[in-house]
């Protein structure tokens, strides 16, 4: 059963296993064992950034696509929803159409920029989609008549998921059952159906060409593989889980903008988030998604404390001061990279591997010479 | 005469979690052409990437003319005229075959300073290294690519030349030619040491053989002693052909 | 019983014409050896009938079928399949999975040949165990969980046969299958083709330069030379015909090592040890 | 809960682009209420105590500040944000959890428009107050304009509040430049075709935020002398106003500048700066000071009671004293009316940046801001 | 060199796009204006892309943080021409030029130190692989544009042009801003210097072959590590050059300027093929004419001019208009 739901992907560590575990289980309870406002909120963003990771994960882990420009199917996304709502009011059906058409939107895009991935090399693509996401951006600040221009859009969602509608007026273990609650468990169960469904991809014979794409993209053609079909049918779903992640961000923000969405700070968090969990996995966005999520929402806070504490230095306390969080941020970066060059996941099942594996090389193998 | 110009004391390398060299002792003597051999995996390419630096070797010692060489950075061992010539070749593919011959002239500054005598005698050696000279060296058929990475360790003079499995994908003429290099340059006093899986080629040129197997050497000695021993050969190359 | 034909089988890089006019036909259950001096256009002259390389002119045809408009993986599909010269594998893959990817492109119908999003590779033992199968026939099987990045070259060599052997294709193409391997390692390749021979159905070419390999292999041998075939007969006789002899094997009879300085005219080999003291 | 600290969050760009913006409104902040309180920091007994929080400009980061803020910190009110796009985000919330939002200094007009709800106050000044200011500098008879703005919801809507503002002077052109222009070669070039053969006074009136502003392009072309062109344009922070320094004589329409308000707060508030900062108050910290006076004297009006009703009630049309002279808080729409300064630059060697010198005080009543939002 | 024909059709686009538009422009002196402006601010441009060729398109190391050492340039040229505010006051050209040389060397030198230090922390571990250049070199860029903050504050700061260069010059009726003449001069030397060192000595080549395989150049006894410091280095000052010429052109300087011209630079490159200074002169003077043009056809398009420029060249030419063969 768990096999198949995992699609005998296991995490093969055991460590790896428990740390998946607790996160899966503290997003499942995040409402009810951690409270406040703001703990739900990074609890929220952590989820939307788990599918927005395991999909970008497909496009550069599985497939080896760099692409800048997948903020642009989560902003899609994002925007379908807060444009359907705005203009279709706070329903169901205007949900289902935004949905919908973003993910056309998406599907067409990515389907184009599958195709001109073949034509330019590998290095130039990426700078093109660099390019191209933040022409995007500019477009959907100046289309301000539908998009709200750089003040974005700020709407209703449908009433059984707004914070004004009680289920009951007693609250349930201190926890009062109101639609934010519920949109939160929508997001949760919408986020744990992605991911297994992005498992399983990966570990379909279509997730193993990926693989086999990236080593070696000659010889995958010669064995037949028609790499064009792979590469766009990757490109093209990985933008259809993008766009329902920013759809999720939409839905629990109940507000869209370019910043929110499209900006390429995110896609550095995004690429950042994939790196420190390792590459190719799947699992690394989720542990990574939590890890840094969470890290990035309380950092400034941290170096307030940090920065309290070191005021007698004032050129340290500079440094920790919480305005330069990015500092730290960038930091980050760099130490992952030196560290983590295979992510936590990687690392962890490098470790097993290490302590598993045969003398492979100076095992003695017969030879005539050494009667 | 026997005094060797390379001599490797017991040792080992490691790459990664894998002990791949267990203590290779091994003479090259000066001015002689010596042939290591030995069957796939036997430790022949790590055994030269360790002289040239390219692997550390993590236990023992590696003298080049009196001077230990052991921890020595590789561009230092090469500037003290080792030529080598990788497994792959190391062919710059984006570079023409002029700039790939430049590059291993470190005197020239620019093609008309290459040695043109010297130049002459390689093209006469391997034709498509003239025929191909502006090209781009990626675009060169596997044996031309071969003949461009011997060309380039020949450049210019060096006191020894490592050279893995130079005659892989030569044909026969080709061949010819290279042995008939190597005893020229023998003659003019280069140590040469060879990896070689072609025992007919080998048989050919080496003055002394060395043996390896299971990252260690097997068997030293000079190379009639075992070209007449078809039994060693057997039981050392498990020469079946 | 499909025979593969070329028929003005052309390529220009530029100005240099790397095949040239190549006609030439393949019959099954033959092994045909082509040999010529390095750079002559045998493995261009793969590239051309493979698909790696789109031809200038000419056709190829496999069975009566036009193969020329078809694209490297569409040839694979209908029954070409090659080995290359210089090794060319999914380097952080394991062996197991080399092979088996092989496998699965080759059969299975188009459904499960990789397209299928939503079954877990995992279950399908069958190519499972054909990968294991044909590692067994190599000799490499107790290497299957092994980086291929992290084999010797020898062993890289027989891998690369092992996924030519895995398409099962109708053509076998082998590119020096045995260059750079060890005597004692090249009897397992060797074993293989004679295997594959003996099945008197496969249509094989083999480029090679071990001439001993050539002669006990061959049934026909083709010549190729500055990308035109210059011969093409029976192995004795071929090797034994003067255009061998000299541009190929080198053994001019009239050795003529004068002591002219200057190079001889660069599209011809030079004979023998005609050369200078540096 | 009447006894405990009147807590307040200042929820502004500490971070991003406008880190600069923001700091200056804490900093205006924390005098004013300073200031207010006589340096006591409290009001009928009871503390008050600043939580700052970080929106690093992201609307969707501010908006879940607010909530943390009025869920978890359980603030009475908030003060903020910088940005005009957090603020549209956050005003919701602020309705939500029946809370004030005191907006400053987000300009947007929808902000006390069509988004306003009824907790939402604004001490900053709006769009259309600078545009009914600047177009009050120009607006004479014969007198051609020509816009140059930055070709998003911004620039577009200061222009539009702009035209509606003037009732002599002709606009004969438009000119949008997308937002992130460097080389305005083209555009100027565009702009001076269509303005060069007009008869009488000839204006450029640039409505542009951001780094590079046109301005030291237009200096370049020497456009006064070739053709007799003027540039017009709103205040800014000093460092951005180091290029009107070219434009000796530039006319214009500010917010705020040190040495323009002649009142005993503005004067209090500049003694103050120089003593902490050794430099002079700049456009926002005049912003976060008055924002600071409006929230005492409205705790003052309610004996320190922070119900958000009481508060409303007590804010609504309420006068209080500022840097800037008197405002007051219109009850329609809670937009505080205010005092706009009509400047002539001068270049004074002793000042890195173009002193603008008051022409004249161009009153509230004189504007005729309109009320946009629907009550 | 000269075994190989020069090819001459990318040379020929820069004359080809201004004619082509002189009809749609209509008026010669409002053509001639756009089209000196336009190139002279593709000479600024390509100042500002030219350390970028050495690190991106010859070392093939992805520099995000590349533009960190633009801002750098210009952050270190507002303190050294505040220092100097006599000589930028006076009218005087030459004097001008005293406090803008020495604000140059010292930015370039700044540059060149920091840039050290980058390649040791930052570049040396990533070196052959993308996509961690690309995040290490994010952060490097993240960590510089805070460190920058942390000196000269968060502030824009504004840099005036020295008096002696402001205004124009009337060519006719066509008005050219006096700096963007003297930033062709820069840019001219520029080029020159970098098509001599590479064209005239092994440098170049070096560089390509040790991005290929550096075990093979190590082993044929060269010292590609110094080597990829040194052209780093290079790379870092020639931004830090860059970031002079850029803030003296915007006149104020913001620690976010590099990452703003980051995009623009890497357009340029890949216009004009990775590796080929030529190239990204080419590259340089396109953009800066289409931008001109654009902006003066149809203003709306201006912004995507860039792209549409990049897109249509990778058509016609998918490795830039001088591609380094492959
Ligand atoms: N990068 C590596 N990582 C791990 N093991 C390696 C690596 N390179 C080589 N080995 C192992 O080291 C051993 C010796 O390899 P080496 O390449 O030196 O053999 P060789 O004698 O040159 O063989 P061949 O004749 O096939 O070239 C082999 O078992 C190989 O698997
Ligand atoms: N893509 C290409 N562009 C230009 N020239 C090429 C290209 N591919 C091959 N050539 C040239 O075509 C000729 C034939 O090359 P090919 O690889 O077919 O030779 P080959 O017969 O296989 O030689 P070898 O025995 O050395 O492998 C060579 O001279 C080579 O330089
Ligand atoms: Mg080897
Ligand atoms: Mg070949």
């Amino acid at each position: 059963m768990i096999a198949r739901l995992l699609s005998n992907d296991f995490p093969r560590n055991r460590i790896l296993a428990v740390l998946l575990l607790v996160v899966v289980v503290t997003l499942a309870l995040t409402p009810f064992v951690i409270p406040g406002i703001k703990a739900l909120n990074v609890a929220a963003k952590v989820l939307v950034f788990i599918v927005l990771v395991a999909s970008f994960d497909l496009l550069l882990g599985y497939t080896g696509i760099v692409s800048f420009a997948h903020t642009m199917f989560f902003g899609i996304g994002a925007y379908g929803v807060a444009i359907a709502f705005t203009r279709l009011g706070p329903t169901w059906p205007a949900l289902a159409a935004g949905v919908a058409a973003a993910l056309a939107l998406s599907f067409v895009l990515a389907l184009a920029i599958g195709l001109f991935s073949l034509r330019v090399r590998a290095i130039f693509f990426s700078m093109i989609t660099l390019a191209f996401a933040a022409a995007f951006q500019t477009l959907a600040s100046q289309l301000s008549e539908i998009t709200g221009g750089e003040d974005g859009l700020t709407f209703k969602v449908p009433s059984v998921l707004s914070p004004s509608h009680e289920f009951s007026s007693e609250p349930f273990l201190g926890v009062s059952l109101d639609g934010r609650l519920l949109t939160y468990y929508l997001l949760f169960v919408t986020a744990l159906v992605l991911v297994l469904a992005l498992l399983r991809i990966v570990n379909s014979p279509f997730g193993r060409v990926l693989q086999a794409i990236r080593e070696n993209e000659f010889r995958a053609e010669a064995i037949g593989y028609r790499v064009v079909v792979y590469r766009t049918t990757s490109a093209i779903l990985s933008a259809l889980f993008a766009t329902l992640a920013g759809a999720m961000l939409a839905l629990w923000l109940r507000y869209n903008g370019p910043d929110t969405s499209l900006s390429f700070e995110i896609m550095l968090d995004v690429l950042l988030i994939v790196v420190i969990g390792g590459m190719g996995t799947i699992y690394g966005a989720v542990i990574g998604s939590g890890l840094f999520v969470v890290a990035q929402s309380y950092l400034q806070d941290l170096l307030r404390i940090a920065s309290e504490a070191t005021s007698g230095l004032p050129w340290l306390s500079a440094l920790l001061s919480p305005d330069r969080w990015l500092l730290w941020l960038g930091l980050l970066f760099v130490l992952s990279v030196y560290y983590f060059p295979t992510g936590i996941v990687g690392k962890l099942r490098s470790m097993r591997a290490a302590s598993k594996r045969p003398p492979a090389a100076g095992e003695p193998r017969h030879s005539p010479a050494l009667k | 005469m026997n005094e060797s110009l390379l001599t490797l004391e017991g040792v080992h390398t490691h790459i990664g979690a894998y002990h791949i060299l267990h203590g290779v002792d091994l003479q090259v003597p000066r001015g002689q052409l010596t042939m290591l051999l030995g069957r796939n995996g036997a430790g022949k390419t790590t055994t030269l990437r360790t002289i040239m630096g390219l692997w550390k070797a993590s236990r023992g010692r590696i003298t080049l003319d009196g001077q230990d060489i052991t921890a020595q950075p590789t561009p230092q061992i090469a500037g003290r005229g080792v030529a080598y010539v990788p497994e792959n070749m190391g062919i710059f593919a984006d570079l023409t075959v002029r700039e790939n011959m430049l590059l291993a002239a470190r005197s020239a500054k620019n093609a008309d300073q290459i040695d043109e005598q010297r130049l002459k005698w390689i093209f006469s050696l391997f034709p498509a290294v003239e025929k191909f000279w502006n090209h781009p060296a990626g675009k060169l058929s596997g044996g031309q690519k071969q003949m461009l990475a011997v060309s380039r360790s020949i450049v210019e003079p060096r006191e020894l030349l490592i050279i893995d499995e130079p005659s892989k994908g030569l044909a026969p003429a080709i061949i010819n030619n290279m042995i008939e290099a190597f005893g020229e340059l023998k003659r003019s006093g280069v140590t040469i040491l060879l990896v070689e899986q072609n025992f007919n080629f080998a048989k050919r040129l080496g003055d002394t053989v060395a043996v390896m197997d299971n990252g260690q050497i097997v068997h030293a000695g000079g190379m009639e002693e075992l070209a007449e021993d078809e039994e060693l050969q057997h039981s050392l190359l498990g020469l079946a052909l | 019983m499909s025979r593969l034909e070329t028929r003005d089988l052309t390529i220009r890089f530029g100005g240099h014409v790397a095949v040239n006019a190549v006609t030439c036909s393949f019959e099954p259950g033959t092994l045909t050896a082509i040999v010529g001096p390095n750079g002559a256009g045998k493995t261009t002259y793969f590239n051309l009938i493979s698909g790696q390389l789109k031809a200038s002119s000419g056709s190829v045809s496999l069975g009566g079928r036009d193969l020329s408009g078809m694209s490297a993986s569409e040839r694979t599909h209908a029954g070409l399949g090659r080995a290359f010269q210089l090794t060319n594998l999914f380097p952080r893959l394991t062996v197991l999975e080399n092979v088996r990817l092989a496998v699965q492109a080759s059969r299975g119908g188009p459904h499960r040949r990789g397209l299928n999003l939503w079954s877990v590779w995992s279950d399908h033992r069958t190519l499972l165990q054909h990968a294991d199968e044909i590692l067994g026939s190599i000799a490499l099987k107790d290497k299957e969980h092994e980086l291929v990045a992290n084999l010797p070259h020898g062993d890289q060599r027989k891998l690369e046969v092992a996924l030519l052997m895995a398409l099962e294709p109708q053509v076998f193409m082998f590119d020096e299958p045995t260059a750079g391997m060890n005597a004692a390692e090249a009897p397992v390749i060797l074993d293989l083709i004679r295997r594959l021979k003996a099945d008197r159905s496969k249509t094989i070419l083999l480029v090679e330069h071990k001439m001993d390999v050539v002669r006990e292999l061959a049934d026909r041998i083709i010549v190729l030379h500055n990308g035109s075939l210059v011969a093409d007969g029976e192995p004795a006789e071929v090797i034994a015909s003067p255009v061998v002899q000299e541009a190929y094997l080198g053994l001019s009879p009239q050795d003529a090592s004068g002591g002219t300085d200057t190079p001889p005219h660069p599209d011809l080999p030079p004979s023998g040890g005609r050369s200078k003291q540096p | 809960q009447s006894k405990g600290d009147i807590k307040i969050a200042h929820i502004y760009s500490r971070t991003g682009p406008l880190e600069a913006y923001g700091k200056q409104t804490q900093t205006g902040l924390l005098m004013g209420l300073d200031y207010a309180t006589n340096g006591t920091m409290t009001v009928n007994g009871r503390k008050i105590v600043v939580i700052e929080k970080d929106d690093q400009g992201k609307p969707d980061v501010g908006k879940s500040l607010l909530a943390t803020a009025y869920g978890d910190d359980k603030v009475d009110l908030a003060v903020g944000p910088t940005s005009s796009a957090v603020a549209l985000a956050m005003l919701p919330v602020a309705e939500e959890y029946k809370k004030i939002l005191l907006v400053e200094p987000a300009v947007a007009d929808a902000i006390t428009g069509d988004k306003w709800n009824k907790y939402i106050f604004r001490t900053g000044r709006n769009s259309s107050q600078d545009a009914a200011s600047n177009a009050a500098v120009a607006d004479q008879d014969g007198v051609s304009i020509a816009t140059l703005a930055q070709d998003y919801a911004f620039g577009r809507d200061g222009i539009k509040a702009f035209k509606e503002a003037l009732k002599k002077a002709k606009v004969v052109h438009e000119e949008y430049l997308p937002p992130n222009t460097t080389d305005f070669t083209a555009g100027i070039q565009r702009v001076v075709d269509q303005l060069k053969d007009k008869p009488g006074r000839k204006f450029i009136a640039v409505v542009w935020a951001g780094a590079t502003p046109p301005f030291n392009a237009l200096a370049a072309q020497n456009l006064k002398q070739r053709y007799g062109i003027d540039v017009a344009t709103g205040g800014n922070i000093l460092p951005a106003m180091v290029s009107y320094k070219q434009f000796p004589g530039m006319e214009g329409a500010t917010y705020y500048y040190f040495g323009i308000p002649k009142n005993p707060v503005n004067e209090a508030m500049v003694a103050a700066h120089y003593k902490q900062f050794k430099s002079p108050p700049d456009f926002f910290t005049a912003g976060g000071f008055s924002a600071a006076m409006a929230i005492v004297t409205a705790l003052k009006k309610t004996n320190g009671e922070t119900d958000s009703n009481k508060l409303i009630a007590a804010m609504e049309g309420m006068s209080f004293d500022t840097p800037k002279g008197k405002m007051t808080f219109r009850k329609e729409d809670h937009q505080a009316l205010q005092s706009m300064y009509h400047f002539k630059i001068k270049a004074d060697p002793a000042f890195a940046w173009g002193v603008p010198e008051l022409v004249r005080e161009i009153k509230p009543e004189e504007m005729n801001i309109p009320v946009r939002n629907k009550r | 060199m000269k075994n190989v024909d020069f090819d001459w059709k990318p040379l020929a686009l820069v004359p080809l796009l201004a004619l082509l538009v002189l009809p749609f422009i209509g008026s010669s002196s409002t053509w001639v204006t756009l089209t000196i402006a336009g190139l002279a601010m593709g000479m600024i441009i390509f100042v500002i892309a030219s350390g970028l060729t050495l690190v991106f398109g010859l070392m093939d190391v992805l520099n995000f943080g590349h533009g960190v050492f633009i801002a750098l340039g210009a952050f270190v040229a507002t303190s050294v021409l505040g220092a100097m505010a006599d000589y930028t006051a006076s009218g005087s050209l030459l004097q001008n030029l005293l406090a803008v040389l020495p604000a140059m060397v010292i930015a370039m030198l700044v540059a060149a130190a920091i840039g050290l230090a980058f390649e040791r922390f930052i570049v040396r571990p990533v070196y052959g692989n993308h996509l961690k250049q690309i995040l290490i070199t994010m952060g490097g860029m993240i960590i510089g544009e805070e460190l920058i903050k942390v000196i000269w504050g968060p502030l824009q700061i504004p840099l005036p042009l020295p008096e002696g260069m402001r205004g124009m010059v009337l060519l006719g009726d066509a008005a050219v801003e006096r700096y963007r003449l003297l930033a062709v001069i820069v840019g001219v030397l520029v080029f020159g210097l970098l098509l001599w060192t590479l064209t005239r000595t092994k440098l170049g080549l070096l560089i390509r072959a040790g991005v290929q395989d550096r075990e093979m150049v190590e082993s044929l006894g060269y010292r590609i590590h110094v080597l990829f410091v040194g052209v780093f280095v290079a790379g870092s000052a020639l931004a830090g050059l860059g970031g002079v010429m850029w803030g003296m052109y915007q006149q104020t300087v913001v620690p976010q300027m590099g990452a703003q011209v980051n995009v623009l630079i890497f357009i340029v490159l890949i216009i004009g093929g990775l590796g080929s200074t030529t190239g990204a002169l080419i590259g340089a003077l396109l953009v800066g004419l289409m931008a001109n043009y654009t902006g003066f056809l149809v203003p709306k398009a201006a912004l995507f001019s860039n792209i549409a420029l990049m897109m249509a060249i990778l058509l016609w030419r998918p490795q830039g208009v001088y591609a380094l063969s492959k």
